[in-house]
């Protein structure tokens, strides 16, 4: 318990840090959202309605501390404000309606990367030499070498444009109604399949090494050996006793790991046209939205942070040794 | 038969430096080995690209989209700029912004785990506070935003890249040091009168080369894979040459839609290749260090099978 | 070497101690920054050394040895008591930091031969750095490399092993080079933390002669850590019990081995494996002297008019001839065990098992 | 050669281990750490394995036991156990041989419990493997061993990381008898213990090997120890066996000048203090030969300064 | 694979069946809103697409390909002889959404509204309305006004009067008089807008509704549009013919009429040596506008003329001055003579020196995500570099590019230009001494800083002059006033980018038929969704 308390206190600074990072960084980027926007828009407006127009949107001229005591009293009190860009759409708002598929398709990605990547891990390190440990880690490798969006473009083209397998944008078929029905998870599904695929493919090899290594390591434990002269089955040592010691240090990664996937999530969002929030979050930068973008970039660290909490509630699950410490 | 009583000065059986036996091994493994030629051969190519297509590489010089031919090798861009030329000026910026990103994020990381490792205590937590934060920021959220803010070129990209990148070096560092630390030897300096700061470099840093190294080449491939996706998505200086703009540009002038691979592949095979040269490299150092991790020859099959080890 | 006795060299027990310490006491923090749990791990050790004596602590694992001589080489911080050095209380002369004065008075050597040297380095850095900070080297390289090559050989090594690095070397010979390494400074105290427990039982005996002749020929004194009683007996002039962070007998070697009085002392010298009284393992005894250590309800010396026995207060009470400097902890104070405690603790009282019973069982 | 067995127990010898040669292989030099090696041991005896860190003792053990990893190879000898052959026996065969027949105490117990499962979930997969009990059943019977090894059976539930160093010692102890085999195989099982837990564990093995009747094969680099100990030892030295008798045999008159540097390893507890002198650094003994018979029951394999000096036959044997 | 079905459905279906196009929508790609929130707010800085074009209306509607005007909401206005008024007489029998009338309370409401949301308007005085007819009131005779106002978006005043805060509202479900404006199956990722059900042209709502997609760029957008998914493709299609049109040349055309408006060079004329005219058009002629709108423009856009004047100005032009250009010519021997004579000689490098000495060296300022003005300073640069000027591109992001402008901390750039019916904004923000700033101050549309006295004159009697033909008159001077000053580097007209796939709607205006652009964003938008219909 001790463990968890000190983990959530470490998680409060981090939100506490990142989130004022988030405040300072919009506040002395050059220029404000309106003169951006009207570098935008072909010069059509009059300069008075550019005044109005800042008034409108609400552009602060308060002292700075003024304002990051708001800012802190409205994060604390789920007030993200008026997106700009999107105005008068509240942030919560705009960010609600898209952080759902960028959760799922950063999630989706990481689990089937994390679980499968670890089980060739597994595989690969319990049979040196075979045939997984060593084909597969140097494909995987190069494969995760290349870019995510470059991946998720020539994916794109191939196996949605030329061969035509996969839909090649969108969460679901536009006009279907969202609902729980077969039919539209199945659509959702399918349309998941080529952005996360992309992920796993980058990211897999990483989890696969990591894994191999690690079980490698674990298996000249004592415990192992301990086990074989034990005559307990095979099976039964690699998953009980190698694999389930092995995995604790990826279950560190995963929660580290969501932090990156966020962002691979984002450049793949872009490539697949997937309404998440990757998009959204540079056109908020681009747009100078600063409610909006704090808006993500508090979110996505909420739910960075959040994550690697249950990590580490899980961690203690797994590895009884923290528990009592 | 008799047993030789020998009294004898211990005849060191390998007189050898460890970190020397650290490098030949990495000579000796093949990864590294072909790592470290593709490497070379990209490093080559980014210091002779100046004489090799001499001018300005995104000169418009012939006809737009052209194919692969004995003219251009790799085409022409939609706007008529020779690829080749694009690709192999593009080494040069990823490459420098990699290696910069590389060391200094090392550098940082050297500092910040040594500081964290030596000192300990109130240092400590703060150093790893300040690194586990920095951790859990989503990084390409934030380049993204930092990236907006400062103004482009390729300082900048560096910078940013290094803001979001030191954390991850730090605490692999850190750990390492962590354990260095708390070795005898440490003490044992300690004891003897030495210094903090020639602790820290000169007994505990010569001890950590491998990991050193490693984290190295893990940042150089996160230099360069963050800048590309940084200057796909525009946010980089996009007047410079580079495999990432290369990319950019290609996007925008829709060179997949309009079926010109030889725009898009190139910078992107470089980039691959570069970053698994690099990891290629630093598996190889991991296998050097740990010999457990080796690929282990698959046993001959001898008539007695029960000889070789335990069975599974 | 002949095969005299061996005589333990004649202390004086009146001039300034080299090494005194006066209450000292440590507690390591448990947890975070915000944490108040902490551990004791030492609590009022009082010890003196005499110039040119070896004074040996034994005690089981965990009871603070190794945390003793961390404090007094100032590798850690003692969170209360003194420290002197000849006469000296260096804790209060170098308040933040141990001065370079101070290493050269007080070196150590550690208990594992394989991780006191960096294995980056060759054997000429640590002895040649060694002189170098403290100003000991000589004014030309000749000199210095002369000095070298001299320590080399006070430790029994051949001159031409400077060039070598240390995992070219046995675990004995690495020991030898830190020896030489804390000698190279000429400190008036050594602590050696098990100095001989990682080496291979063949080499032993070679190093802890060595130490004995250190202190013969030029006077170093010792405090020789150990949890081997044999060793203790052969080397050190005294011996130390510790149990549980604190001291709880003290006396000339052979006394105190002979005739331990603590329970906890007791409990120690019967357990010595020696195939000179094999077979001495008696549990029911041995569950009499735990359950002394554990829980004692009179002591042995109750009665002494000089220390009153008390639980709370720890009382010394002196054993048998006042030359052996022999004094025991009264049997009723028993050390505070923070914090997981001692190995004892957590180990089930030996009852009068049937074990027999419970092994039919099982085979049914 | 073979030597004329001398065992304690039955003169039926339970284990019995002929010219085992056992190499490291390496990238650049193979490493012989077991150098044609022959012993037996007889039913309830206990046989001592001593020598200096990396003459090949733990090696032996995990020939024995068929637990030898990858870059260790068997090159030579035989290991028959009850008559049957060991290094011919099928993974399934191995298997049930594993702990049915001969169990083991690691070197490090400590570290060779599995951190992640509590003590009681490690004894059952014993008996739910070998003896296909039921997990109540085997829940109880674990209970049990415990219990035998004087550990309250509530700690069934713990994790090894909550038990003090002894108890998870004395943990695996029980579970190396939890099938009763017919020998038990102790590598150094104390060396990491506090003297007094170390010699109640000893004395627990010698009081369940009483009343067990198991053999044992105990390894040790303490000398003491192991001559209070076995009945018959074997001293090693560099992968191969420079002295074997009866332990007391051994303790009374060592005959090979290592056996000799051996016990003065250990000063006496009792009587005036005698200087000793162990081996001089750098002492190497090289091309040991076979072992010859000194004294009735009592072998040593021959020395001399005299001799001349052979460097090619056995440089790379147990070199270090 | 069975998951086929899911990608292209609905748009891929057999042209000849009738009955499927007759209740499909028409589906239109937004290339750069990667999600779309449900907010249909007019006011809004990025208004949701087709907002202004299918769920509001204006008054009348100016058909810039054509160059004609076409009555909308009003079927006639009236400019007052004193040019200080105009007065629309609003059409008869046009419904909201919502079943209720437009009336000339709704116009007035509109205007006093935008007013006070967003300024602007400022000549407007009064709005009057009285039954059937709107009368607007000006402060001084302003010729601009009537599609100044005519263009203006008009939204019922019982709806938008009864909320308090109208320009915060999200105006989820909008009621307008457009010809679509129900909104269905609202997604982040996709919106439909259904038919008006009180339209009042019923006949013209011959397509089931409007389907918008959203991308986040061009290429998802041209993805769709190649793969057929889309029926109309305003975006920026890279190398049309081949993308798209050569996928299914039957169905596929595009159409790029030059009507956008003028992208200029602009050269910081308060900066030596742009102060100087020769350099401008020296720099101007060494400018290869062939080559900027074929590598910038992927050859889509029309060159400049030296009128300043865009395609949208083509019956405002003045032939004589348009024969006659000189400076909007490339001719890199003219500009090195120019330079040499205007005291800017070459050096031994062949690098050209300033009069200080001082090398002739600039930056051309763009945003970074102006991908395609990038390669048209890049061009320039090149083009430049032959006569011994030095150009340097830099793109930082827009805001920091158009922060320069704003103070005139800039050396030159690239930038939009107004694009009105009439020219005479265009003249003003280019020559018009009143836009100008000082250094320092921030100006929101001369940036360049260029004012001039002559053009100043001719400005206010243009705005003054009700009449067309007057107008066209002071049109020319001021084009002649033009050529003269070079104020900006004219470059190219920006296209109107349009695409369509007939496969299931026909109807599309065409450079044969050019009764609209193909654009979806502007003011004749509706026109094509009024005109389209289902193939049969
Ligand atoms: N850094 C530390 N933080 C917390 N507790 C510590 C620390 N160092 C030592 N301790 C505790 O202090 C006590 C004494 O440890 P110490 O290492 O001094 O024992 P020791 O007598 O040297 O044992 P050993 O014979 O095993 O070397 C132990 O209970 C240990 O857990
Ligand atoms: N995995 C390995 N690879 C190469 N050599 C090895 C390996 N394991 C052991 N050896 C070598 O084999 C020899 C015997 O090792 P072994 O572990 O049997 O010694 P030991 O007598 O048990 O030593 P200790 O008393 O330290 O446990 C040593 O010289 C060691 O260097
Ligand atoms: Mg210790
Ligand atoms: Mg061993």
């Amino acid at each position: 318990m001790r463990f968890i308390l000190r983990r959530l206190g470490f998680y409060l600074i981090a939100f506490w840090a990142s989130i004022t990072l988030n405040f300072l960084l919009p506040r002395f980027m050059p220029g404000d959202p309106v003169s951006r926007m009207f570098a935008r828009s072909q010069d059509r407006m009059q300069p008075e309605q550019i005044e109005a127009l800042r008034k409108l949107l609400g552009v602060d001229d308060r002292p700075i501390w003024e304002q990051y005591i708001d800012y802190m009293h409205n994060v604390f009190t789920g007030q993200m404000g008026v997106s700009i860009s999107r105005f008068p759409t509240p942030v919560t708002e705009v960010i609600s309606s898209q952080i759902g598929w960028t959760l799922l398709l950063g999630g989706t990605a990481l689990v089937v990367a994390a679980v499968v990547g670890n089980l060739l891990g597994i595989l690969a390190a319990w049979r040196r030499g075979g045939a997984i440990d060593s084909a597969l880690p140097p494909v995987l490798v190069f494969i995760g070498s290349f870019p995510y969006f470059w991946l998720a473009m020539g994916a794109l083209y191939l196996f949605g444009v030329v061969l035509g397998w996969f839909p090649i944008r969108h969460a679901f078929t536009d006009g279907l109604e969202p609902a729980f029905t077969w039919e539209f998870i199945g659509d959702v599904g399918a349309h998941l399949v080529l952005p996360a695929l992309t992920i796993v493919l980058v990211s897999i090899g990483g989890w696969m090494l990591g894994m191999r290594n690690t079980m490698i390591a674990t298996n000249s434990e004592d415990y192992i050996t301990m086990a074989e002269a034990k005559g307990l089955r095979p099976g039964r040592i690699m998953l009980r006793y190698a694999a389930r010691n092995a995995m604790l240090p990826s279950v560190t990664s995963f929660g580290m790991g969501l932090g990156f996937v966020v962002g691979g999530a984002l450049l793949t969002e872009v490539v697949f046209a997937y309404p998440g929030v990757g998009y959204q979050l540079l056109n908020a930068v681009q747009g100078l939205d600063y409610p909006l973008m704090q808006g993500l970039f508090l979110t996505i660290t909420a739910a960075v942070l959040l994550a690697n909490f249950l990590v580490d509630i899980l961690y203690v699950r797994l590895d009884p040794r923290v528990r009592s410490n | 038969m008799t047993t030789a009583l020998l009294k004898q000065p211990t005849q060191p059986t390998a007189v050898r430096k460890p970190n020397r036996s650290f490098i030949h091994g990495l000579i000796s493994n093949k990864k590294a080995l072909t790592g470290m030629a593709v490497m070379i051969i990209f490093i080559a190519l980014a210091l002779l690209a100046p004489l090799l297509f001499p001018g300005d590489p995104s000169r418009i010089t012939a006809m737009a989209s052209l194919e692969p031919s004995a003219e251009h090798w790799l085409g022409t861009t939609a706007k008529g700029q020779d690829v080749l030329a694009l690709t192999v000026h593009g080494s040069r910026s990823s490459l420098f912004v990699g290696l910069s990103v590389g060391i200094a994020s090392t550098f940082i990381g050297i500092l910040v785990g040594l500081a964290s490792a030596y000192f300990g205590k109130f240092i400590d937590e703060a150093l790893s506070l300040v690194t586990n934060v920095f951790l859990l920021l989503p990084g390409l959220p934030l380049l993204v935003i930092l990236a907006a803010f400062l103004p482009p070129g390729l300082g900048t990209v560096i910078l940013v890249l290094v803001v979001t990148g030191w954390a991850g070096s730090a605490r692999v560092l850190r750990s390492q040091a962590l354990s260095i630390r708390s070795k005898d030897f440490v003490a044992a300096a300690v004891v003897s009168g030495e210094r903090a700061g020639r602790i820290m470099f000169r007994e505990i840093l010569p001890n950590m080369a491998s990991i050193v190294m490693g984290t190295l080449l893990a940042c150089v491939i996160y230099g360069i894979g963050a800048q590309a996706g940084l200057e796909f998505l525009g946010l980089g200086d996009v007047s410079t040459v580079s495999w990432g703009n290369n990319l950019f540009w290609a996007g925008n002038e829709g060179a997949l839609l309009t079926g010109s691979w030889w725009v898009f592949v190139p910078s992107g095979l470089c980039i691959a290749l570069v970053a698994f040269a690099l990891a290629l490299i630093n598996y190889a150092v991991d296998e050097v260090t740990n010999p457990r991790l080796r690929k282990i020859k698959t046993p001959k099959t001898t008539p007695t099978k029960a000889e070789t080890s335990a069975a599974k | 070497m002949s095969h005299s006795l061996i005589t333990p060299s004649a202390v004086s027990h009146t001039g300034t101690p080299a090494l005194e310490i006066r209450g000292l006491g440590k507690t390591f923090p448990l947890g975070g920054l915000f944490s108040r749990d902490s551990v004791r791990a030492l609590h009022g050790i009082d010890l003196t050394i005499g110039k040119g004596e070896i004074v040996a602590l034994v005690g089981e694992s965990g009871s603070g040895k190794s945390t003793l001589a961390r404090c007094v080489a100032r590798l850690e911080k003692p969170s209360s008591g003194e420290i002197l050095i000849d006469g000296v209380d260096v804790l209060k002369r170098d308040r933040f930091q141990a001065s370079r004065a101070f290493r050269s008075q007080l070196q150590m050597v550690f208990q594992d031969p394989f991780g006191s040297l960096n294995p980056a380095h060759r054997m000429d850095h640590f002895l040649r750095r060694s002189l170098a900070i403290h100003g000991k080297s000589g004014r030309s390289e000749r000199e210095t490399q002369s000095r070298l090559e001299e320590l080399m050989t006070t430790v029994g090594l051949q001159a031409d092993m400077l060039n070598s690095y240390p995992h070219e070397l046995s675990g004995g010979q690495r020991q030898r080079v830190a020896i030489a390494r804390a000698l190279a400074v000429e400190p008036q105290v050594i602590l050696a933390d098990e100095p001989t427990s990682m080496l291979d039982v063949s080499v032993r005996i070679g190093v802890l002669n060595l130490m004995r002749k250190l202190r013969d020929e030029q006077g170093i004194s010792m405090l020789y850590i150990t949890h081997d009683l044999a060793s203790a007996r052969y080397l050190a002039d005294r011996t130390a019990v510790m149990f549980a962070g604190e001291l709880v007998e003290e006396g000339e070697s052979l006394d105190l081995l002979a005739n331990p009085a603590h329970p906890y002392a007791q409990l120690l010298v019967s357990a010595v494996p020696d195939p000179a009284r094999a077979g001495s393992y008696d549990p029911v005894r041995r569950a009499e002297l735990r359950k002394a250590v554990m829980a004692s309800q009179h002591c042995a010396f109750h009665g002494d008019p000089n220390q009153v026995c008390s639980s709370e207060k720890p009382v010394r009470h002196q054993v048998g001839d006042p030359d052996n400097h022999h004094w025991v902890r009264c049997h009723l104070y028993r050390p505070w065990a923070a914090a997981g405690g001692h190995a004892l603790a957590s180990e089930p009282l030996p009852p009068s098992h049937p074990a027999s019973n419970a092994q039919e069982e099982a085979s049914a | 050669m073979t030597i004329s067995q001398v065992s304690f127990g039955s003169h039926e010898p339970v284990l019995d281990i002929k010219n085992l040669t056992v190499k490291y292989i390496g990238d650049t030099r193979s490493t012989t750490a077991v150098d044609r090696v022959s012993f037996s041991i007889g039913t309830g005896e206990v046989f001592g394995l001593a020598g200096e860190s990396g003459c090949g003792k733990s090696t032996i053990a995990n020939s024995i036991m068929r637990l030898l990893k990858d870059p260790a190879k068997i090159a030579g000898g035989s290991i028959s156990f009850g008559g049957k052959d060991v290094l011919a026996m099928s993974p399934e065969e191995l298997r049930r041989f594993r702990w049915q027949d001969v169990a083991m105490v690691f070197q490090s117990a400590m570290n060779s419990l599995n951190p992640v499962l509590t003590i009681g979930e490690q004894i059952v997969d014993i008996f739910t493997t070998h003896a296909g009990y039921s997990r109540k059943e085997s829940m109880r019977r674990a209970g049990d061993l415990l219990e035998l090894v004087r550990i309250d059976a509530a700690r069934l539930k713990s994790y090894p990381h909550q038990l003090s160093g002894g108890m998870r010692q004395r943990a695996v102890i029980a579970m190396a008898v939890a099938l009763k085999p017919s020998l038990l195989i102790l590598d150094e099982p104390t060396t990491a213990l506090d003297v007094v837990v170390q010699q109640e564990i000893m004395a627990q093995i010698k009081e369940l090997q009483r009343e067990l009747g198991f053999s044992v094969l105990f390894i040790t680099h303490d000398m003491s120890l192991m001559v209070e100990l076995s009945h018959r030892m074997a001293v090693m030295y560099g992968g191969r066996i420079v002295e074997t008798a009866k332990a007391q045999d051994v303790y009374a008159t060592p005959r090979h000048p290592y056996t000799q540097a051996l016990m003065g390893a250990f000063p006496p507890l009792t009587g005036p203090r005698l200087p000793l002198t162990g081996l001089p650094d750098g002492v190497k003994f090289r091309n040991i030969p076979d072992l010859t018979e000194a004294a009735p029951g009592h072998f040593v394999a021959p020395f001399g300064a005299d001799a001349p000096v052979t460097e090619s036959a056995n440089l790379e044997g147990a070199a270090r | 694979m069975l998951l086929t079905g899911c990608t292209a459905n609905v748009s891929k279906t057999n042209a000849s069946d009738a009955g499927a196009n007759a209740s499909a929508f028409l589906t239109i790609p937004r290339e750069d809103m990667g999600t779309f929130v449900q907010n249909f707010n007019p006011f809004a800085p990025t208004v949701n697409p087709m907002v202004q074009q299918s769920i509001y209306e204006s008054l009348l509607i100016f058909n810039p390909a054509k160059g004609d005007t076409v009555p909308w909401l009003a079927t006639e206005w009236k400019a007052a002889e004193d040019g200080k008024s105009v007065t629309f007489t609003l059409r008869d029998g046009v419904k909201w959404s919502d079943g209720q009338p437009l009336v000339a309370e709704d116009v007035a409401y509109t205007f006093e509204l935008q007013k006070k949301i967003k300024g602007g308007f400022e000549y407007l005085d009064t709005v009057t309305a009285e039954g059937n007819n709107v009368t607007f009131n000006f402060n001084k005779p302003w010729s601009p006004a009537l599609y100044d106002i005519g263009q203006l978006i008009i939204l019922p005043k019982h709806i938008w009067a009864a909320l308090p805060d109208p320009e915060k509202d999200a105006n989820a479900n909008p009621v307008g008089t457009g010809p679509y404006t129900e909104v269905d199956t609202f997604q982040a990722q996709s919106f439909v807008l259904k038919k008006n059900p009180n339209y009042w042209q019923p006949e013209k709502q011959k397509i089931a509704g409007i389907k918008m997609l959203a991308f986040a760029g061009n290429d998802g957008a041209n993805l769709a549009a190649a793969n057929g998914d889309v029926d109309w493709a305003p975006q920026y299609i890279p190398n049309i013919e081949k993308t798209f049109v050569s996928k299914d040349k039957e169905h596929r055309q595009y159409w790029f009429p030059p009507t956008g408006a003028m992208i200029n060079w602009q050269l910081n004329t308060t900066k030596a040596p742009f102060n100087d005219v020769d350099v401008r058009k020296a720099l101007s002629m060494a400018v290869d506008r062939d080559q900027v709108t074929k590598i910038g423009m992927s050859g889509y856009a029309k060159p400049a003329d030296c009128t300043g004047l865009s395609g949208n100005y083509e019956t405002w032009k003045n032939a004589n001055v348009k024969d006659n250009c000189t400076w909007t010519n490339h001719d890199v021997q003219k500009a090195n003579e120019l330079l040499d004579k205007a005291g800017y000689p070459k050096g031994a490098d062949g690098k050209r020196t300033l009069k200080d000495g001082t090398p002739f060296e600039f930056k051309i300022s763009v945003g970074a995500t102006s991908s395609d003005w990038l390669s048209v300073a890049n061009v320039i640069s090149q083009n430049l570099a032959e006569v011994g000027v030095t150009a340097k591109v830099e793109s930082p992001d827009w805001a920091a590019v158009v922060a320069g402008y704003e103070t005139g901390d800039f050396d030159s750039g690239i930038v939009w230009s107004a694009n009105d019916p009439s020219p005479y904004k265009y003249f003003n923000t280019t020559m018009g001494t009143s836009t100008v700033k000082p250094v320092g101050t921030k100006t929101f549309d001369n940036y360049h800083r260029f004012g001039d006295a002559k053009a100043d004159a001719l400005l206010a009697d243009f705005a003054a002059e009700g009449d067309e033909s007057k107008q066209k008159d002071l049109a020319n001077k001021l084009q002649e006033e033009y050529n003269d000053a070079a104020p900006v580097v004219p470059l190219f007209s920006g296209p109107e980018w349009g695409a369509f796939n007939d496969t299931r709607f026909t109807g599309w205006p065409t450079a044969e038929n050019p009764y609209a652009t193909l654009s979806v964003r502007s003011p004749t938008t509706v026109l094509v969704l009024t005109t389209l219909e289902p193939r049969a």
